[in-house]
C-alpha cells in the first residue's frame, strides 16, 4: 500500500434483510488487515446493527454483533452513531453495543470531509 | 380479508404507509423480516390510524434475530412459520409489501 | 390448502429467499399442499447448481432441491429472466452456444404462463419480494 | 385454466431504476394471454410509470410506455392510479397516458378486497 | 468537498434527507437513476435547507428517459456522462448514497 | 484521473449496473486511468459467461469485456461473493467438485485485499450500489 487512505464506512441498512450490513463488516475488516485508517458510522437503520442481543440461528444467519466484536482486534475502535436516527427509532446509546460515539448531522458532515474516501452500505 | 406482509424497516416510510393504508376491516398484517423493526414502541403512533379489528402480528424468528423480542409493543402478536401458514389460510388472499 | 409461492429474491443477498424456504417448509409440515414455486427476477439466482456457500451458512438452492425430492414439488424458474442472468439449462445453453449449463437437477426453466396457471390453480398465491 | 381468477396487480417502483415495472407488464400480458381480468394500480413511485414522453435509449432500455400501450390488445383496460401519489410528486392525471382511473385510499382497500389475487411489484 | 450521488427516488425519504442532510458548503449532488424523480417542482421544498454554495446537477440520459426534461425544477444544472466524470474530477471524493 | 469502480448491482435487475459501465467508458473515453472495477455483493453476476440477454438489449457483460479489451482493464470479482453466488472459475469449479465453470474471459476472482488495494491506489473510488 502506498498510502494510508482514511476510510469512512458508513451502514445505513438493517441487518440481516439485505447483506449490505455483513457486506460492510468483511470490508472494514479487510482494510483493518492492511492497516488502513478506518472509521465506521452507524445512520438511518444500520443503527440496530449495534443493538444487542441479537439471536440470527433460526433465520439461517450469524450474529452480526459477534463479528462486530472482531473489530477492536484490528484496531478499528472509531465508531459512531447518528443521534436523530437513534431518535426515531427510541434508541438510547447505552441499550448499543461496541460503545459508538453518538454524532449529529454537523458532526457527519465533518467526518465525511475529514476522511478520503467514503463507501457507502 | 387479507393477510398483509410487509418486509420493510420503519426507514422505509412509503412502504409502511402504503400497506397501512392498504389495511381493511378484519386484515391481518403480518411484520416480517426488517419489518418487525416498526414494533418498537416509538413507531407505536404510525399503527394508531388503522382500524380496530385489523391483527397486528410479527414473525419470531425475525424479532429474535433482531433483539427485540424484550423492546417490542405489546399489541404485536408474536407467531412462529407456523402461525404464519395459519394466518395466510385463514385470509383469503396474502398481499406482500416489500 | 393449495399454495403457491412466487420468489423474487436473490439468495444470500436478501433475506426473502430463505423466508420463502422456510415458509414453504412449514406448509408442507403442516400438511398443506404446494402447487408450483415460481422463481422470478433476481429469485431465478435460486436454481443455480454453481453456488458454493461456506459449510456453515444454509445453502439454499440445496434446500429447496431436498424439499423437492421429498415433496414431489414443481420449482419453475422463469426462463426469460434466467436466460439474461445467465442460468441455463442444456437446452438453452446450447442455443446460446456457452460451454456448460448450471441450472440445478429439481428445477426447470418455463415461462410466464406457469404463473398463470399456479394463479390459476391455487387456493392462495404469496411473493416473497425483493 | 379452472377457473378465472381476478388479479390486481400494484405497481409502486419507478420506472428503469429496478426492473419491477417491466417484470410486472410481463406478468400482466401473460395473465392477460390467458384471459385472466386482470386491474392494474399505479401508486407511490410507481405512478411515473404512466407518465409521457419517455426515451429511454441512452440508459440502455426500451420505453416502457410503448409496452404499456399493447395492454388494450389483450382487452387489458382497468387501469387505476393513487390520487395522494399524484399528489404528492405535483402530478395531474391529464399528464399521464394510458387514461388510469384516480382512486383513494378507500378505493385502493376496495380493489384488494374485490380480487381474488393481488400481485405487488 | 465532495460530489454526492443519489439514486433513489424521492419515496425513499430516508436516503434522500440522509444525503441532503451530509452536503457540507462547496459539495455537489448529482441525481442518477430513479433520484432525477425529485427534480420536479412539487419536491424543491425539500432542497431549501441545504447551503447555498451546494451545487445541484441532475444526469441527463435519466431525466430523458423519464420524460423529466420539460418538467424539471431550474436550479438543477443538467449535465451528461462527461459532466458526471468532471464532477467526480472536481471534487475531492465520491459519496453514493443508494 | 486514476478511478476506481464498486459495482454492487445485478445487472438486468438495477439500473446502476448499466450507469457503471456507462460511468467507466465515459472516463476512459475522456483520457482517464481506470485502476480496478470490484464487482461485490450481487454485482458478481456481471462477470457470468452464461448471460444470455436477448439481442435488442445490452449485453452487460459482453460490454465490460469489451471495454477491458480496449483498455487492459482490471476487473475484479469478489471470490467470497462470486462462489455463494454461483459464479466459478476453473479452479473453483474443481474445488467444489462443480461440473463447470462461468466467470466470462476477461474477469478474474479475488479477494477483499484488491479492494483495499484499489482505495489505496486510487485518487477516486465510486459506488454503484443496489
Amino acid at each position: 500500500m502506498s498510502d494510508k487512505k482514511k476510510v469512512l464506512i458508513i451502514n445505513r441498512r438493517a441487518p440481516y434483510g439485505r447483506s449490505n450490513a455483513r457486506d460492510s463488516l468483511d470490508v472494514a475488516l479487510t482494510c483493518g488487515v492492511f492497516e488502513m485508517p478506518i472509521s465506521l458510522l452507524f445512520a438511518d437503520d444500520g443503527v440496530f446493527q449495534l443493538l444487542g442481543g441479537h439471536q440470527a440461528k433460526d433465520i439461517g444467519q450469524k450474529n452480526l454483533s459477534a463479528n462486530l466484536a472482531a473489530l477492536p482486534m484490528y484496531d478499528i475502535d472509531q465508531l459512531f452513531v447518528c443521534e436523530s436516527s437513534l431518535n426515531t427509532h427510541g434508541l438510547a446509546s447505552d441499550q448499543l453495543d461496541h460503545n459508538p460515539t453518538v454524532v449529529d448531522h454537523n458532526a457527519i458532515q465533518q467526518l465525511i470531509q475529514s476522511h478520503d474516501v467514503v463507501l457507502t452500505f | 380479508m387479507a393477510l398483509h406482509t410487509l418486509n420493510q424497516p420503519p426507514g422505509n416510510t412509503q412502504c409502511l404507509e402504503r400497506c397501512l393504508n392498504a389495511l381493511s376491516d378484519g386484515d391481518a398484517l403480518l411484520l416480517i423480516e426488517d419489518g418487525v423493526l416498526a414494533t418498537l414502541p416509538a413507531h407505536a403512533s404510525r399503527f394508531d390510524a388503522i382500524a380496530a379489528n385489523v391483527s397486528l402480528f410479527a414473525l419470531q424468528a425475525d424479532l429474535d434475530a433482531r433483539g427485540l423480542n424484550v423492546l417490542k409493543d405489546a399489541r404485536f402478536t408474536v407467531v412462529d412459520d407456523g402461525g404464519f401458514v395459519d394466518l395466510a389460510c385463514e385470509q383469503d388472499k396474502v398481499v406482500s409489501w416489500y | 390448502m393449495k399454495f403457491s409461492i412466487i420468489v423474487q429474491a436473490a439468495p444470500y443477498s436478501c433475506q426473502s429467499a430463505e423466508t420463502a424456504y422456510r415458509f414453504a417448509k412449514t406448509l408442507l409440515d403442516t400438511g398443506h399442499d404446494l402447487h408450483r414455486v415460481f422463481f422470478y427476477g433476481d429469485g431465478v439466482h435460486t436454481g443455480s447448481a454453481f453456488a458454493s456457500p461456506p459449510q456453515d451458512e444454509p445453502n439454499i438452492p440445496a434446500n429447496w432441491q431436498a424439499l423437492a425430492a421429498d415433496h414431489d414439488l414443481d420449482l419453475v424458474v422463469c426462463i426469460a429472466a434466467a436466460v439474461r442472468r445467465g442460468v441455463l439449462d442444456d437446452t438453452e445453453a446450447g442455443r446460446y452456444s456457452k460451454s456448460g449449463s448450471n441450472l440445478a437437477a429439481g428445477f426447470e426453466l418455463s415461462g410466464l404462463g406457469q404463473l398463470a396457471d399456479a394463479i390459476a390453480q391455487s387456493d392462495r398465491v404469496i411473493t416473497f419480494g425483493a
